[in-house]
Parts: C-alpha cells; structure tokens; sequence
C-alpha cells in the first residue's frame, strides 16, 4: 500500500432485471394516474454515491464492479450499472 | 423426439413411444424433468398403454407431481443396507405417521394431510401449523428466499382457511468470520447471506402483518455452503369453517398475483446444459415476494370462508397449478378439467410454463357456480386479480385444455403413485475421542466466553427488526422485559374472549448429528417440549423438518433413516404426536452435505395466559431448584466447541427422567410455585443461570457441589454440561417446601442449588465450595448482549 | 347513542382489527371501512364521530411510508377530510396512520393555506426496523386525547416501524410547537428524564425526541407508537415479572381520552 | 385535449437532503468497509423511470415538478433531481 491513493467518486444504479415484476414500480405509476398524470412504465431503482480509493481508475472500476455483485446488487436478479470519475489524489 | 404441433402456441408432441432407455434419459434432462430411468420407463409404459405420444405439458406434470418435493419419494421409499436387507420401508408411514395413529389423541384433527396440521384449541376454534423449508432459494437469493418463504407457509395455512396468527423463523448460517477466500466460487459469504435472510423475514412478516414470535438461529461450518432457512406458521379457525366439500361442477379459480415465469425449474428444450453441478436437483429461478399482495389475499380468504362461499381451497406452491389441482381433484376422488388460457398472466407464455410456473401470492379454490358472483365481488373489493379456470369433475382424469385444444389428459391415480423408488443407507459411527485438557482456573472468562458465542448470544439485533406484536396478541414476548431476556418459548393469546393461548416453541440440535443423528433427533424433540413446558404449555404437537444431504448417498440416508427412528421412538414415548413437518434433501454444496439437521417444532397450549411463567429472576431469597441429572454429556456441546473439540459423548435422553421432570413443572406452575423457570440447553447450566439473572435485575447465588450429578467432577464440566431433561427452577420462598414434596411424590431428582440475590451479580461456588466464578450481572449482559455482532 | 368510529384500511393495513377492539374496550363501535369505499363516497365520513388511520404497511410504503396512501386520499377526499377534521372530529394516526397524516399536510397544522408537508418522517437512524417498548413522557394538557394522562406522566407503548424519525420542515421549532401543545409526546427514559435522542430510548433519532404531535386544535394525533398493543396490561413486555395488574395498559388511555371527548363536546 | 400529445421519457431521483443522517447509506458504508473496500461519503437514493405524456416538453417538466412535490419526494426531507426526454409522437 505504499503506492500512491487516488480517490473515485462513484455512482451505482441498481434496477431489477426486466421480466422481473417491480411491485413499486407498479404502485408508483397507479398513485400517479390517480393523481391525474398519464403515466407509464414505472420502475423503480437504487442509486448509490460514495467515494473510493484506488490505485488507478482500472482498479477502481475492478473494485466497484466486485461491491456491486458481492453486495449492492444480486447478479441473479438484479442488473446493475456504475460510473467512475477521479477527484483527486491523496 | 419433439415434434411442435401446428397450433397457435406452443405445444410438441413428444416420442416416447420409440424411445430407448437412453433416450429416455435424455428426454427427462432435457426437459429437467428430473425423472429417473426407472420413472420413465413407467411414464413410457402408461402412454404405451394408451397408445399415443404425450404433449410436452403433460411430461411436465408428471415431472412435478412425481417430485421429490411434492411426493416424499425418499420418505416413502423402500430403504435397504448393504446386503439388501430391508431398514425401512415408508418412513414417512411407518415411522411419522404411525406415531401419530398409534397416540391416537383425540385433539389431533388432521395430521400429515392437508397444508397444515389440525388441533383442537377452544371449544369453537382449532389451531394450523405449518413450517416449510426454504434452503435452495435462499442460497440463491437470501432477501427473496427467505421472504417467499414465509409467504409460501403462510398460504399453507391460509389453505386450511386459517388466518394466520404467529410466524416462525429458524436459520442455520455458516460463521460470521469464515474467512473470504476459503469460500469455493458462487457460495455467498455467511455475512451476505444472513443480512438478506433476516431482511427477507422481516420484510415479509411485517408488511404482512403476522408477528414473527419464534425462531432460532444456528452458526456451523456445516452451513457455509448451504444455508438452511425453515420458516413456519401459526394460525388459527373456527372449527365449523374448515371446509372441504368440493363437489364435481364447482369451478376452480386462481385469485391472486398474476402468473409469470417465476421459479420454473431452470432447465427447458434449449438448455440442455444442466447439472453441470450434479449435487444439486434444481435451480429454482428467483420469486419476487409481494407481501402486499398475500395480505390481501388473507383478506378475502377471511371474508369467503366467513360467508361460506368455497368449496376447498388450496394454495399454489411447488408445481404451481398441475400439482394444486391434481391434488384437489384427488381429494374428491374426482377429476378436473381446465381452461388454462383463462388464466391472468403478466406475459407471454407457453402453456407448459403457465401450468407449472410457481408465481407467489396465488391461491387456488373451489367455488360453486351459486356462490361465483358473491366471491367474485369480495375478490374485487379487496383488489385482487382472479380467474375461472377450470371445473371439477366426477371421472378420475385431469384435462387440460387451451384454446380449446386439449393439452393433458391424464389420471390422477397415475399421477400419484410414481413407482417406488428403492434406496441403500449406512450408518457407520463416527470414531470421536473424548478430549483431556486441564480444567481451566478461571470460570468467570469461561462463561463469558460461551455466553458471547454466537451461538448462544443474544438475538435481540435480529428479533427487533422482525415485529412480534403486531396483531396485539403476543402474550409472553420472545424478548423478556426491559433487557430482553430470552424466553423459551412465545404465547400467543387469539381470542377475545378467551384466556387460552397457543404456546409456541422449537428445538434445534443439529451439531449433535456430528456424532450420532439418532440422539440429535431425540434431544430436538425434548428440547423443544422442554421450552414449551417451561413457560406453562402442554397438551403438545409437535412437526418435523429435516434438512439432509443427498439420499442418493448411502451415508447420508443411513443417518436419516437414524433420525427418523429416533422421531418415531421419542414421539411415542413422550406421547406428542407430529401433526406435519416436511423434508428438505439434496442440500450439497461444494463444500459437502449440509450438517444434518432437524428441526422440531412444538405446539402447545396455556388454558390462561395469566399463569404464563417468564425465565427472569422475580425476588430475591427465593430458592434456585435444578431438576434432572447433570451427566458427563459434552459431546458436540458448545463449551467444548469453543475448545476446539467434539467429543464422544453426546447428550441422551432418558425418558423416564425427562417426563417426570416435566410433570414436575406442569405441576408446579399449575398450583402456583414457579416465579421463573428456565430450560437447560447449549451451554447448559453456567448460561441457564447467567440468563436467568441477566433478563432480571437481580442476581445469583450456586453451588455446585449441590447439582445432582453422574460422573462429573470437575466444576466446568458440571457448569457446561447440556445433559438433556433438565431445568432451573425460581420457586416461591413460602411454596418450597411444597414444592419439594411434589418433585419427591414424582419421584423426580431435584436439588435446591442456590437462590436469588440482590447484589447483582453471580456468585457459583464449586465442587469444593471454593468460589468459582464471581461475576457483575452487567458484565454477563455485556458479554451476552454483544456477542453477535453483525 | 352508540359512539361510531371510522378505522380506514388499504391494502397492506395491517393493525385495524386490534385497533377496532381498543375501541370496543372503551364502548364504541368500530366500522373497518376500506379506503376505496371512502373514495368512491359509498361510506360517508361524516356519519361517524371519530377517524382513525391504523398502523401496518399501506400499498407497502412504496415510495416512502404513508406516501401512497396520502395521495390515494389528497387526490379524492382531501376537501372533506379538512372540512371534518376543522369540525373537531377527532383523528387519530398510527404509526402508519401517523406517516399519512404528515405526508397528507393535516399534521402538524390542519389549518393551513398551501398543501405541502411541514414535516416527515425519515428512516430510523439505525437504518433497521424497530421493533421495541419505549417510554414516553406527556406534554400536552390541551390534546384531546390525552384526557386521561396528566402532563409529566411516563406512558409506556411499543413502537414497530421502520420510517418514524420526525424531522419538522425549515422555519418551524419545537419550541413553536411546544408552546402550543402540539408536542403531545416525546420519547424519555424510564425515569422520566429526556431521552436527548440516545439509542435505543429515542428508537429513531426523532427531532427533539418527538413521538407524537398534534395538531393546532389538539383534535388530530399522530404518534408512531402503538397504543393499541398496550390495552391490556397482559401485553406488557414484562407482565409476568411485574404481578402488579390494573387490567389495563397506558394506551387504552388514549382511547378513553377519545371517547370522552366525543361524549362530552361533539354528540 | 384535442391537440397533439407526446411522450417523454421522465427520470427521477429523490435524496435526502443533505444534513440529514442518511442511515441506509451509513449501513452500506460499514458493510463496505467489512468487505475490505475503502468507501466513505456514502449515501443512497431512490431512482424512478416512467413516461409521461404532455403537450410539449415545458408541460412536462412543469408535470414532473408538480408530481416529485405531490408524491415522489417530501420536501421537507428530500431533494430531487430529473431529466425529460422526448420519445415520440402519439
Ligand atoms: N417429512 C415429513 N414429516 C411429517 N409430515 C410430513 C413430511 N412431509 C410431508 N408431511 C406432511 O404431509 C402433508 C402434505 O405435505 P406436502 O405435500 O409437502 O404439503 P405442501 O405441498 O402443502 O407443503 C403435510 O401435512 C405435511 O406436513
Ligand atoms: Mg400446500
């Protein structure tokens, strides 16, 4: 660890695979039409922001991709996709 | 071998007529239809009978309805050793069942039959229980998993027309610190796992509106590749309302979510690559729980059994509508016809997915044609989706139509008597020494050690994320009190205008199984009647649910064929019969078979809640009563675990002791002695005590060299032992020796060991009554309250 | 004349049917009606003399706990539902009934010009549900339903939720509130003193400890606390220790309080 | 409503605002962090995706505005971003 760190910010979207129902989804777009909107095609999802360092940006996409099966999203049902972007060096 | 037929959907003839047994193989592969050779020879033969090829569909369906899931083959197949000789036949019949038929208790009103077992509660009401298992798709998807779990069993006793009134949780991890890199690839780590578990339980059970009052959690190296999530349900009926008169021409209908392609096994014709991983049966794809959408299922289900409308009901579980609707037809003797494109869908479809998908939230139920309108009205008032789909009938056939082309037309005996499958068991024990290491000098550290153990720590961080009070029933709480004390066992008060309440209680030993599964059974069993009784229940049922390895293996079956033994023996000999249970096998991982597990789940009843008895200490002076035998029995017991050992010598059960301890209690509670009261488990004495003392704000005073005992003679062993049959007793200074008289008059041993004190803390003096341990209460808190951290 | 009470379900309600038998115990009659029966103006609103929106998961706190439901009743029923509650009709929400209300605007001030929310109720600090029995100290003498607990007294009720952390909109105090009444309860300890928003005693990291509020008049509660589950003194979280028994718990108190009020200035 | 209406897809996303303790992002932070990864700063977010219709695309920002206020977001504790895009005719 004696390498330099450099920290990412991240952006994570979490969304339910199609196919999938999206039980919120659903409601969200019922309340809407209720509230007099003509609305369509609601989903719902998840978005997650954090900083993290890294030694380089690959690493940093590496890590990111490895929290989002191993935590943030389950492979089996959800999809996931993410950004990252440098803010500076530590 | 498949030949699509010209139709405006999807249907293939398939040639079974022509095929060899190789092919018969392939076909069940890639069909995953998970049929052996000897099965598809029996299927071949019936179509040759018949003399025509079968649709796809109709391989399908008797792919499902032949399932282990649905049909028990192991259970109810014929078992022999290595030379041939036969060890079982029919567990489920010979050994369950018969339990059962031989207790022959009046109370029992329908055992190992319908959704959920019966028994008599108030004079106007009965109680349903169920517990499923649901260890595959929680491996795959624990927050789903779990939640479609406790959704499936809560349509099981919704299929008995009960409104469900407490839910049950039990869950077997892998350690919390198994390491990350150990892990084989696509195992989840423990951690992962148990975070979506818990959230699954709690996300069903609350949105649902059911209290989550018992359960258990278990941590062992045997779980880490397969996680084991038992989820179970309470609930409660008006005797008269329990109705199943399906009559030919009633109509069948589906209420409830959509159908989709949920949880359709994973194999169709173009993936043909299946079980490259070969211990494990199917892949369920994942189920998205709607907790929403069952509670308002549980709504109108309420109001048509209140009113009468149905006819039977049922719900739609493993095999989705085939295997729902065969076994309702079954139930009349009769058939069925259906109109499958009548069903509500969320897509597009093939009529074989439509026929077996799994989609949560469905229920299926008979309706006569003069009832349709009014059950069509309540189905719409509460928001729910419904469909006619279909009829019953008076002939033994199912037939199965879609855009009026007929799809299935098959029997229903046929479809119910897969051929018996024949299996080898071993059992070879386990060659274990009994370990030798120096009795350590300090008992304070040693208990604070095992009262921190995962195992044995506090589950308030779990407990509190599940609501146990919804429904303001829950009469004796799982957390005691202001500290949350854990009481053996919950009650739930269901009526108004009764005292009555149900008393809720399991009991889980699975890491006895490491040594002999014979006496991990029978201490299940007893523990879970022993929670029960400690808190004032009686009159008890109880339900099984073994979670096993591959029966396919001869070691693996030869201890269940052990454990199955020991449920038919102890049942009988403390004379509680199993009202339901369920088997869960195949759990294999890379890791190796799940640690065999069985969990009991014991139902009882209080006739008044008032005199329900709580483990926290009530007042000082008053006396401290062990009852049973404290044995050298620290086999595969949680001190010697932390130790870094197993052990020879597990726990037994004595019967004879057992009963008369629980008489004892019985008794006790009745004529009003018992201030508190506290089963002996994992941990045995030391944390029996420390619970005691922690849950009150009161302390202890011990003395060994009091504590009956056999063969024990060193303070740790005597303080950790988990010898079976034994409780910790507060008894009422002025009832004492009253009290004394009762233990003596049932012949039972019993030993004042100490009393309640009021300088808050714990006080054990040893063998030779030097002082072994001295502790705070707040520090045993400590220790208890933050050792499951997660 | 009997006293009516109006318990509002939706789907995904789920403490109703408790909640209808505190109210039986205080000697009213309790009608479950279904919103949509509301909406659809087949249950008229008026014909009962109290409201109450229980606890429970509406339409499974899609978006945020209580919002779907709130908007089910701003986009049919809103005109009404101030009308009544401006009548002094008494409105009690629970828990969920409670977050409804907020998402609603008729809490904390019913008597209000524009329909925006003044206040919220955020996920628990500790991210997790909460499921637990807390103490709770009386500020209010001019709240309707708190007749029969006295200002400084020390109730005791559970709290069940997962979203119950009040936050009160930028410009308005406590102390505002406080000095009207509005702060009916706050979360303490067992000895009375305030709970300065320490865990577990404060279960969710409440604003100034706030439980329960209510609003100008003092004839509309919210609370995220379940008086319902603690009618009965066998619903004690330590019942079997205590073996001194009144029969009743503090939250059958809240119900009397009700009632009382409806016998005495409304009917 | 006689005149033309199109589509527009909408993307919506709620935050707390910030000042308020984002419990949910804490806890993914931690579990982070167990994991082994460097993460701070973290919070999460609420994602919604529908289409609407509307006259043209001033409607439909003034349409989605009026509904994160109504429904999607509580002001007093949230703050929200979204996007309209057009998508077609009807
Ligand atoms: N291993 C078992 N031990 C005891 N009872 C069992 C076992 N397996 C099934 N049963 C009982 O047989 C009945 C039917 O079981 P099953 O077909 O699994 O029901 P379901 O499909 O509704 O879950 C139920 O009452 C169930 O409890
Ligand atoms: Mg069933």
């Amino acid at each position: 660890m004696a390498s330099k760190m450099l920290s990412f910010k991240v952006r994570v979207e979490v969304w339910l695979k199609e196919g999938l129902v999206d039980a919120e989804g659903k409601t969200v777009e019922e309340a809407l039409n209720d509230l007099g909107y003509r609305v369509s095609s609601s989903r719902v999802g998840k978005v997650y922001e954090f900083v993290i360092k890294a030694g380089d940006e690959e690493e940093a996409k590496r890590l990111v991709n490895e929290m989002c099966t191993r935590l943030l999203a389950n492979p089996v049902k959800d999809k996931f996709i993410y950004e990252v972007k440098k803010i500076g060096v530590q | 071998m498949y030949n699509k037929l010209p139709l405006p959907f999807e249907l293939y003839e398939v040639d079974i007529l022509k095929a060899s047994e190789e092919d018969l193989l392939k076909i069940s592969s890639e069909m995953g239809l998970n049929l052996n050779l000897n099965e598809m020879k029996a299927v071949k033969e019936f179509f040759v009978k018949r003399g025509r090829n079968p649709t796809d569909v109709e391989l399908q369906t008797i792919g499902q309805l032949w399932s282990e899931h649905c049909r028990h083959k192991v259970f109810k197949g014929l078992i022999v050793n290595d030379e041939g000789k036969i060890v079982a036949d029919n567990m489920l019949k010979n050994f369950i069942a018969r339990a059962t038929e031989e207790i022959n208790a009046p109370w029992v009103l329908s055992f190992l039959e319908d959704n959920a077992g019966i028994v008599d509660f108030t004079d106007e009401h009965a109680i349903a229980v169920k517990v499923e298992t649901h260890n595959h798709p929680s491996a795959i998807d624990p927050f789903g998993g779990a939640a479609t779990g406790i959704g499936g069993v809560i349509r099981d006793v919704l299929g008995v027309w009960a409104k469900p009134i407490a839910l049950i949780d039990v869950l077997c991890f892998g350690p919390l610190d198994y390491p990350y890199d150990k892990l084989p690839k696509g195992v989840k780590h423990p951690r992962y796992i148990m975070r979506g578990v818990v959230a699954g339980i709690g996300h069903y059970g609350n949105n649902f509106g059911t209290p989550t009052t018992t359960g258990a959690i278990c941590f062992d190296e045997g779980y880490v590749g397969n996680v084991v999530v038992y989820a179970g349900c309470v609930g409660i009926l008006p005797k008269p309302k329990y109705i199943r008169r399906v009559k030919p021409g009633d109509y069948i209908l589906v209420i409830g979510n959509k159908t989709g392609r949920d949880g359709i096994h994973g194999a169709t014709f173009a993936s043909a690559d299946l079980r490259e991983d070969s211990e494990v049966s199917s892949r369920p794809a994942v189920q998205i729980p709607d907790p929403i959408e069952e509670e308002k299922l549980k709504r109108a289900i309420l109001r048509i059994r209140d009113e009468e409308l149905g006819s039977g009901i049922t719900d739609l579980g493993g095999g989705g509508l085939a295997v729902a609707v065969v076994e309702m037809a079954d139930r009349i003797k009769g058939g069925a016809t259906v109109w499958l494109d009548k069903l509500h869908l969320r897509e597009k479809m093939s009529p074989w997915e439509i026929w077996i998908s799994e989609s949560q939230e469905r229920m299926l139920m008979g309706v006569p044609k003069d009832n349709l309108e009014k059950v069509l009205k309540i189905v719409n008032e509460e928001e729910l989706e419904c469909s006619v789909i279909g009829r019953f009938e008076d002939d033994n056939r199912v037939r199965v139509f879609f855009n009026d082309y007929l799809i299935v037309d098959l029997d229903v005996s046929f479809l119910l008597s897969p051929p018996k499958i024949v299996r080898k068991a071993r059992w070879i024990p386990p060659n274990y020494d009994e370990p030798s290491f120096p009795e350590p000098e300090n008992l304070n550290d040693e208990l604070l050690r095992v009262l921190s153990s995962p195992n044995i720590a506090s589950r308030e961080n779990i407990i509190r994320t599940y609501d146990h009070e919804v429904q303001g029933n829950t009469a004796l709480k799982p957390l005691h009190g202001e500290h949350g004390g854990p009481n053996d066992a919950s009650i739930v008060k269901p009526l108004d205008r009764s005292w009555k309440g149900v008393v809720i209680s399991v009991g889980l030993k699975p890491q006895y199984s490491k040594i002999d599964p014979y006496w991990m059974a029978a201490s299940s069993i007893e523990e879970a009647l022993r929670n029960n009784i400690a808190v004032g229940g009686r009159r008890i049922a109880i339900l099984d649910n073994f979670t096993w390895g591959n029966p396919e293996k001869p070691d693996r079956l030869g201890q269940l064929v052990e454990a199955v033994k020991a449920c038919y023996d102890f049942s009988k000999a403390f004379n509680t019969p199993f009202i339901s249970g369920k088997d869960s096998l195949y759990n294999e991982s890379p890791l190796g078979p799940v640690l065999p597990t069985l969990l009991i789940t014991a139902i009882g009843i209080i006739p008044d809640i008032r005199k329900a008895v709580s483990l926290d200490l009530k007042s000082p002076k008053n006396p401290l009563y062990l009852l049973g035998l404290t044995r050298l029995e620290l086999g595969a017991s949680e001190y010697y675990r932390l130790k870094g050992f197993i052990g020879k010598s597990v726990p037994k059960v004595y019967v004879n002791e057992s009963r008369k301890a629980m008489e004892c209690v019985t008794k006790a509670i009745d004529r009003g002695y018992v201030r508190a009261c506290h089963d002996l488990s994992e941990g045995g004495l030391g944390v029996a005590i420390a619970e005691m003392a922690l849950s009150s704000n009161y302390g202890a005073v011990v003395d060994l060299s009091r504590v009956r005992r056999e063969g024990v003679s060193r303070n740790d062993l005597v303080l950790f032992s988990e010898s079976n049959g034994r409780f910790l007793l507060e008894i009422e200074k002025k009832s004492a020796s009253e009290f004394e008289k009762l233990a003596r008059d049932l012949g039972c041993t019993y030993s004042k060991i100490g009393e309640v004190s009021s300088d808050g803390s714990l006080v054990v003096s040893g063998i030779n009554g030097e002082i072994v341990i001295d502790l705070p209460i707040s520090e045993i808190r400590r220790a208890w309250k933050e050792g499951l951290k997660w | 004349m009997v006293i009516r009470i109006l318990i509002l379900r939706a789907p995904g309600t789920n403490c109703d049917e408790e909640t209808a038998r505190a109210l039986r115990e205080v000697g009213a009659e309790a009608c479950i009606v279904h919103t949509n029966k509301l909406l659809s103006n087949e249950v008229d609103l008026f014909s009962y003399h109290g409201l109450v929106l229980p606890g429970g998961f509406s339409y499974g706190d899609r978006v945020r706990a209580g919002a779907i439901w709130a908007s089910k009743l701003k986009s049919r029923l809103m005109e009404k539902l101030m009308e009544y509650a401006l009548n002094g009709n008494p409105i009690l929400g629970i828990c969920n009934g409670f977050q409804a209300l907020i998402e609603l605007g008729v809490l904390p001030f019913t008597r209000r010009t524009d329909l925006n929310p003044k206040a919220a109720l955020a996920p628990n600090i500790s991210s997790k549900f909460e499921a637990r029995w807390v103490y709770l100290k009386c500020h209010s003498n001019t709240c309707i339903f708190t007749r029969y607990i006295d200002v400084n007294e020390v109730p005791r009720m559970p709290v069940a939720h997962s979203e119950g952390r009040f936050i009160l909109g930028e410009g308005l105090s406590g102390e505002e509130l406080s000095k009207r009444g509005q702060v009916v309860f706050k979360y303490v300890k067992a000895n009375g003193a305030p709970a300065n928003s320490e865990y577990p005693f404060n279960p969710n990291g409440s604003m100034f400890d706030i439980a329960g509020i209510c609003n100008e008049d003092g004839n509309v509660l919210g609370l995220m606390p379940h008086p319902e589950r603690a009618v009965y003194d066998w619903q004690l979280p330590d019942y079997t220790s205590v073996r001194r028994y009144s029969g009743h718990a503090d939250g059958w108190r809240i119900f009397k309080s009700m009632i009382e009020y409806i016998e005495e200035e409304i009917r």
